[in-house]
């Protein structure tokens, strides 16, 4: 029972391998098979059992290399279970919603499945070394599908992705490494111990806090760390852009709640008035970019950065309700995003351009897939018994007693999302067919499905969010705080 | 009780699922019937709990609650909930009421339209988020249904997708329909903060505490604060200056629609909203004031646009505009039942006055402008009729609906807050004027319908004069629900449980004999002057009738104020910033990491001879330096 | 005292065998002809063997001359022959400037070096010659009780070295036998 | 009488440094490659002196090792001679600077 994570971890690893050795005809189907068992299994993660420590439950350790401190070692609570089924999740429909590039069937798969299995890593590891490999590994098959399928832009974006990503992250390495030195250990569970007891140096808690943030908040695309993300996410294949938004970028977020928060000490605390600042400039930052775009996958791009900018407002402001709220959203933000990122794929792939220009009409001839469109866009807009509007409704309720101010301008970012997507269907899916070869955008039975299983899901957590609410809420945080007396 | 409270909204819910799911294949009788039905049996139920409501002793009927949003380990915890008490039991009888004569009167309205089943589907979606919306027992229900209008209107509003305005229009009601939610959404925060729940009644609720003020103590500028973001959200859907400019615009819809949603019942949210947290409004004098002098002067600005349209949606639109001001204007005087009242009344004749242009316009092939109207009184009679009824009422003069209503409000202005009811009364005037005068364009004087059309006149059936017919019978009766003057006031006793009947006036006689006066000499003005009315004959020529005819320009003052500089903004964000700016960042990065590589790579000369020979050089250094180390160690 | 240590038997035996040593390995480096300076490697490689036959390596001074200046020296005959070197179109000019940097940095490296060795101590003598389990470590008998000592660490690696010799060759005749594979330079 | 160890080191050095002179000043590979063969043999030298001086025959192990090797390495390094002459006609390496940056 405890191996639950290594099973979805090899899964899709194994499939990959087996899909890498085989025909190209049924590399798909190997994926498919491996990466849905494994959501299938991932399933399980969110139920306790297996050994459970400290509010982990699924604990595996196995020692990888244990005179480094690195092991495998693994644990899930509510905020973590959620998010590898959400990356599970997104790595099924990736593959089976978004054709393979006809020159590289293999090594397409192969990237997003690997993508997704670190990411996993990454989203279950207790020790906080196997983390960071897990971070920054994950990056690799990314760049690889960037390089190999990515757009006209690609070797930019891949350049510019990487060296930004990098720089953060080696920060956090610096501090991690500071961490091991000064407490011998790695292990996520022994190190919040130490630090809730005070027996670290606040000077190096410090240094973690300042370096921690900025690995994360660049990989959740703060402002002014997002520069990477708009060229990055437009060249990105829509395959591995789902896992990259959809789950790679909630790292950051992730981190932030993980790491950054309790083990950053009490300077950390004193860095939220900031990163919400920070957080709020980014909601409103990104809607106006995104509202000066005419490529339909930039707006979506850049409305990311505004709908991470809520996100991370509620990870950090230290209210029960917005961070199980921020957890939330995370989920939502990569159901909603993936949604629209398929959609996107689906109107250049029949359509033959991006740009709203050339665009419109698409109701008229595809209304199965208009209508859904529109609900995804509704969603990300935040519209009430949607799913997007639990999660911001309540980061934002839980934000506004400490933060009022800049809650108040992250609720104005509410408009600005009004703005670019309903301009974005106005040009896009209302008004008459304009290119005369575009072809009718046909949904086959796995496409339609794979569509409607989300719109339920963002219909099913609109309306009854609280079963995941209640996984969301265990987030480790209250863990620690129980945790805290007991350690000398 | 509480299993009927859930019919009302989820019938409509229901038909509106399936007439959007497999609405196409059904055809358009099954489908204008499932909608129809749902809307029907959402007024039977809404009757049943109305009478519930008035047999009950504490004045209000509650449903249970299910779960929706709750994070355990905190106090948050919302529920799904309804709660209806005389307040929201009238509006509640209206929008079902109403709703489903303008259903009926769509069945046959939208006859061969290729969106037929979507058309229902949305509107039923929309009656399902408008008892929502009043039913809500909390403010994030109250949210959903407040949004979920907003959505049934953009979708509504941009019904024909094919037509560009129609789609803008959309998106311009939905945009600035959100600026009002966001002050809402804010003022819901400000109250979790003040008063740790977002429910509004039970023994915690919101309004219970409000009511208990003495338990309670909310400061003022706190309440100041809330009541006037809770004033924004109010101003945003019921189109109060200075967000009105999306209500003329939604006229890009169909007609029916433009009655049920933009007349009668989604605009009023806004008074609702007022009336029902009338107990914070009346903490802050400063909310009051902004509440009365918005009204007025929207009232005004709106009457002063209506005056100058040629399309008779138009007129109408700015009259709705002119109307909700004074609405608010009872509101800001603290006559909340006045106020309830005209939501009532006009939601009546306004109702029956867009349906009648409606039967108008479809009778005309679709013709909106009045200068190629007139003298449609003897051919289409009974049409003609009732839009009289309604004029009449809307105008102002007893014994109708209009008057009484309309009286309500003056006399509460007259007696709390003169200049705006200098406003109100010229508005007044001004309405009996625009409304006579649209009233004698279109059905009397000469024809200027072009000869083709006349002779194809639509005659409309049944499903439109139906309710017609029954919205003029209620336009001429309903004033007489409250008519203090005649010593009628069955609405106020209604309201009491919620609203405190008003005081009596001494003033009431003064400000009713103003009224009539000066509503019977606007018409007759209105009539005298457009008896005869010519294609460019009149006042179209003149600046001013251009500056009213374009609502006082405030569309090119937000473009040159509020669209562009923003467009720039983002233009610039788009190009300064994300290209030039954070990218730059990036590239004065890559260009130095770019230097040093170019001139490190001489070294790379590709000559084996030249790297021995570095290997060489670096050696010798190496050694020298462990030498000297070595000897300055050693000594 | 260390001028005398020369003047002995064994001293006139290494000075005789360094300054051959050195001048030959001067002439490999300087001639132009290449022909010549192999030859001048040949006497090069007797010299160093006359001196492993100071340093008492009698096994390792006649492999030295069967090995070294026997094989390989053939070997790289051959191919200068092959390749028909020393004519006029092959290069055998110095490089120039780079010339002057090469040989200072050379004398600046061998004088280093040199410095490092003399530095300690100046006049270490080497001992008597060592006994291998009762014959002179240099033999042959010496030479072979110590390599294929299962307890010393050579044998395993002496394994090795044969497998490298026999990838050294298929490598030699892989990359200089197979005339028809097309070359990658042509592309 | 026998000779001091520093003797044989310092000739080592010198016969290494002209090995030095000569990989890094000849264009011919064939001539780099006898300048590659005098440094091991200076290599070999020192080697056999410090097993001597040590009483180890470690030396004596290392220079039938390094001998091996250079024999493997000349074969080598010949067959791709060849094969570099195959295809060009003038055998210079400053010409084959194929890993130019």
């Amino acid at each position: 029972m405890n191996e639950l994570i290594l099973v979805i971890v090899a899964l899709p690893l194994i499939a990959a391998v087996i899909a890498s050795l085989l025909h190209e005809k049924s590399a798909k189907s190997i994926s498919i098979i491996g990466s849905a068992i494994a959501c299938l299994v991932s399933i399980l993660g969110i139920t306790t059992g297996g050994t459970i420590d400290r509010g982990f439950h699924h604990v595996f350790n196995a020692p990888w290399l244990p005179k480094l401190g690195l092991m495998f070692s693994f644990g899930l609570d509510g905020m973590s279970s959620l998010l590898v089924l959400l990356t599970t999740f997104l790595t099924v429909i990736a593959v089976i919603v978004i054709p393979a590039p006809k020159n590289a069937v293999r090594a397409y798969y192969l990237s997003i499945l690997v993508a997704g299995a670190l990411t996993n890593v990454a989203f279950a590891s207790l020790n906080i070394l196997l983390f960071y490999i897990a971070f920054e590994a994950a990056l690799i098959p990314v760049l690889i599908a960037i390089g190999m399928f990515g757009g006209a832009d690609r070797s930019k974006a891949a350049i510019q992705f990487f060296v930004f990503t990098v720089i953060g992250s080696l920060l956090l390495l610096s501090a991690i490494i500071g961490l091991r030195i000064a407490t011998g250990t790695f292990d996520y569970l022994t190190l919040k111990d130490l630090v809730a007891s005070g027996a670290v140096d606040p000077s190096l808690l410090r240094w973690f806090a300042i370096a921690s943030f900025v690995a994360f908040a660049t990989k959740a695309a703060v402002v002014p760390l997002h520069a990477w993300l708009g060229r990055a996410y437009i060249n990105t294949p829509t395959g591995m852009l789902l896992l990259l938004s959809g789950a790679m970028a909630k790292l950051g977020v992730y981190g932030l709640i993980r790491f950054t928060m309790p083990l950053g000490g009490e300077f950390a605390e004193s860095l939220v008035p900031l990163i919400v600042t920070l957080g709020a400039v980014s909601v409103v930052y990104g809607a106006f970019v995104a509202a000066a775009q005419t490529d339909i996958k930039a707006v979506i791009a850049f409305s990311s950065i505004s709908h991470m900018g809520y996100i991370v407002i509620g990870a950090v402001v230290g209210d029960d309700a917005a961070r199980s709220g921020s957890v939330l959203q995370m989920l939502n933000h990569g159901i909603t995003t993936g949604a629209l990122f398929i959609c996107c794929d689906f109107i250049s792939r029949y359509r033959g351009s991006r740009q709203v220009t050339a665009l419109g009409g698409i109701w008229s001839d595809s209304p199965l897939f208009s209508r859904l469109l529109l609900l995804f866009t509704f969603s990300s807009v935040a519209l009430p018994l949607t799913n997007g509007f639990v999660g911001e409704f309540l980061i934002l309720l839980g934000a506004f007693p400490k933060f009022p101010y800049q809650t108040a301008i992250a609720s104005a970012g509410a408009i600005g999302s009004a703005v670019y997507m309903l301009w974005m269907i106005q040009r896009s899916i209302y008004g008459g067919t304009k290119s005369v070869g575009s072809k009718v955008i046909s949904l086959g039975v796995s496409e339609r499905s794979v569509l409607l299983a989300l719109a339920l899901m963002i219909i099913g957590i609109g309306v009854a969010p609280s079963p995941l609410l209640a996984i969301a809420s265990d987030n480790g945080h209250k863990v620690g705080a129980a945790m805290q007396p007991e350690v000398k | 009780m509480s299993t009927i409270l859930w019919l009302v909204p989820l019938i409509p819910l229901i038909g509106a699922i399936i007439n959007g799911t497999i609405g196409s294949k059904l055809g358009e009788r099954l489908s204008s019937g499932i909608a129809i039905i749902s809307v029907i049996a959402a007024f039977i139920a809404a009757i049943a709990v109305v009478s519930g409501v008035s047999s009950s002793p504490g004045h209000f009927v509650e449903s249970n609650a299910v779960a929706w949003m709750s994070v355990p380990g905190t106090p948050l915890s919302i529920p799904f909930s309804f709660h209806v008490d005389p307040l929201n039991g009238g509006m509640l009888l209206v929008i079902t009421g109403v709703g489903a004569l303008i259903h009926i009167y769509s069945a046959s309205y939208m006859h061969g339209d290729k969106g037929y089943s979507r058309y229902f589907a949305y509107l039923n979606l929309f009656v399902f988020f408008m008892a929502v919306l009043v039913m809500a027992g909390n403010l994030p229900l109250l949210f959903v249904g407040w949004e979920g209008v907003g959505l049934a209107s953009y979708l509504l509003i941009g019904f024909w997708q094919e037509k560009w305005s129609a789609t803008q229009a959309a998106k311009k009601a939905f945009i600035v329909n959100r600026i009002g939610d966001v002050a809402l959404l804010i003022a819901m925060f400000m109250l979790y903060r003040e008063f740790k729940t977002l429910n509004l009644y039970g023994e915690t609720g919101i309004l219970t505490q409000l009511t208990a003020s003495s338990a309670f103590h909310v400061e003022t500028g706190v309440a100041t604060a809330i009541a006037l973001l809770l004033f924004g959200g109010a101003a945003g859907k019921s189109a109060q200056l200075p967000l009105f400019v999306w209500l003329p615009d939604a006229m890009e819809g169909p007609t029916p629609v433009s009655a049920l949603i933009h007349a009668a019942t989604m605009v009023t949210a806004g008074i609702y909203l007022v009336c029902r947290f009338h107990l914070l409004f009346e903490m802050s004098p400063l909310a009051m004031q902004v509440v009365a002098w918005t009204g007025g002067l929207t009232a005004l600005v709106a009457a002063c646009a209506g005056v100058a349209q040629w399309d008779i949606k138009k007129v109408l639109a700015y009259s709705t505009v002119s109307q909700l001001g004074l609405m608010f204007v009872a509101c800001g005087c603290g006559a909340f039942t006045a106020a309830m009242f005209h939501v009532t009344t006009h939601a009546f004749f306004k109702a029956l006055l867009f349906l009648g242009a409606g039967a108008v316009i479809h009778a005309l092939h679709g013709e909106q402008d009045m200068r190629k109207m007139g003298g449609l009184a003897s051919k289409i009679k009974s049409t003609h009729l009732l839009v009289l009824i309604g004029t009449i009422a809307i105008a102002g003069i007893p014994p109708l609906a209009g008057f009484w209503s309309k009286d309500e409000i003056l006399l509460a202005a007259f007696d709390h807050n003169r200049p705006v009811y200098g406003l109100a009364a010229a508005t007044s005037a001004l309405t009996a004027f625009y409304m006579w005068r649209m009233y004698m364009l279109t059905f009397q004087g000469s024809s200027r319908v072009d000869e083709h059309t006349v002779h194809h006149l639509h005659h409309p059936d049944t499903r439109i004069v139906l309710p017609l017919t029954i919205l003029g019978i209620l336009s001429v009766v309903a004033g007489f629900l409250n008519a203090p003057a005649v010593g009628l006031h069955f609405y106020s006793d209604w309201l009491a449980p919620v609203i405190p009947s008003p005081e009596h006036s001494h003033n009431s006689g003064l400000v009713m004999g103003i009224s009539v006066v000066v509503a019977l000499v606007a018409s007759a003005i209105s009539v005298a002057k457009y008896k005869s009315y010519k294609v460019g004959t009149g006042d179209k020529t003149s600046p001013v009738f251009a500056f009213f005819a374009s609502a006082l320009r405030f569309d090119d003052l937000y473009a040159a104020i509020v669209v562009k500089p923003l467009t720039a903004a983002a233009a610039w964000s788009n190009l300064s910033v994300e290209r030039n700016g954070a990218r730059g960042l990036l590239r004065i990065g890559h260009s130095s990491v770019d230097f040093v590589g170019k001139s490190v790579r001489r070294w790379q000369s590709g000559i084996v001879g030249d790297y021995i020979l570095s290997m060489a050089i670096c050696l010798i250094v190496i050694v020298s330096v462990v030498l000297i180390a070595g000897t300055r160690g050693g000594n | 005292m260390t001028l005398q240590a020369l003047l002995s038997g064994q001293g006139l035996m290494f000075l005789f065998f360094a300054v051959a040593a050195i001048a030959s390995g001067l002439l490999v480096v300087i001639l132009q002809n290449p022909l010549r300076a192999a030859l001048s490697l040949v006497i090069n490689l007797f010299s160093v063997a006359g001196l492993y036959l100071s340093l008492n390596a009698y096994f390792l001074a006649t492999v030295q001359v069967i090995v070294y200046a026997g094989a390989i020296m053939v070997l790289f005959l051959f191919v200068i022959m092959l390749l028909n070197m020393g004519q006029a179109n092959m290069n055998t000019s110095y490089r120039g400037v780079r010339t002057i940097i090469a040989f200072s940095s050379a004398i600046g490296f061998g004088g280093l070096m040199s410095a490092v060795a003399l530095k300690g101590q100046p006049d270490v003598m080497l001992p008597a010659d060592a006994i291998v389990t009762g014959s002179p470590a240099g033999s042959v008998e010496g030479i072979g009780k110590v390599l294929y000592n299962p307890n010393l660490p050579w044998l395993f690696a002496f394994e090795w070295t044969s497998f490298l010799l026999l990838v050294a060759v298929i490598g030699a005749v892989v990359l200089a036998g197979n005339r028809q594979q097309p070359s990658e330079d042509k592309a | 009488m026998s000779i001091p160890l520093n003797y044989y080191i310092v000739l080592s050095m010198i016969l290494f440094s002209l090995g030095i002179a000569g990989v890094t000043t000849r264009r011919n590979p064939i001539l780099i490659f006898m300048s590659i063969e005098l440094m091991l043999n200076a290599v070999n030298l020192s080697l056999i002196a410090f097993g001597r001086y040590l009483g180890d025959a470690g030396g004596q192990m290392l220079t039938i090792f390094v001998m091996a090797v250079a024999a493997a390495e000349v074969s080598v390094g010949l067959g791709i001679l060849i094969a570099i002459f195959r295809t060009k006609d003038n055998v210079d390496v400053d010409v084959l600077n194929g890993l130019k940056g």
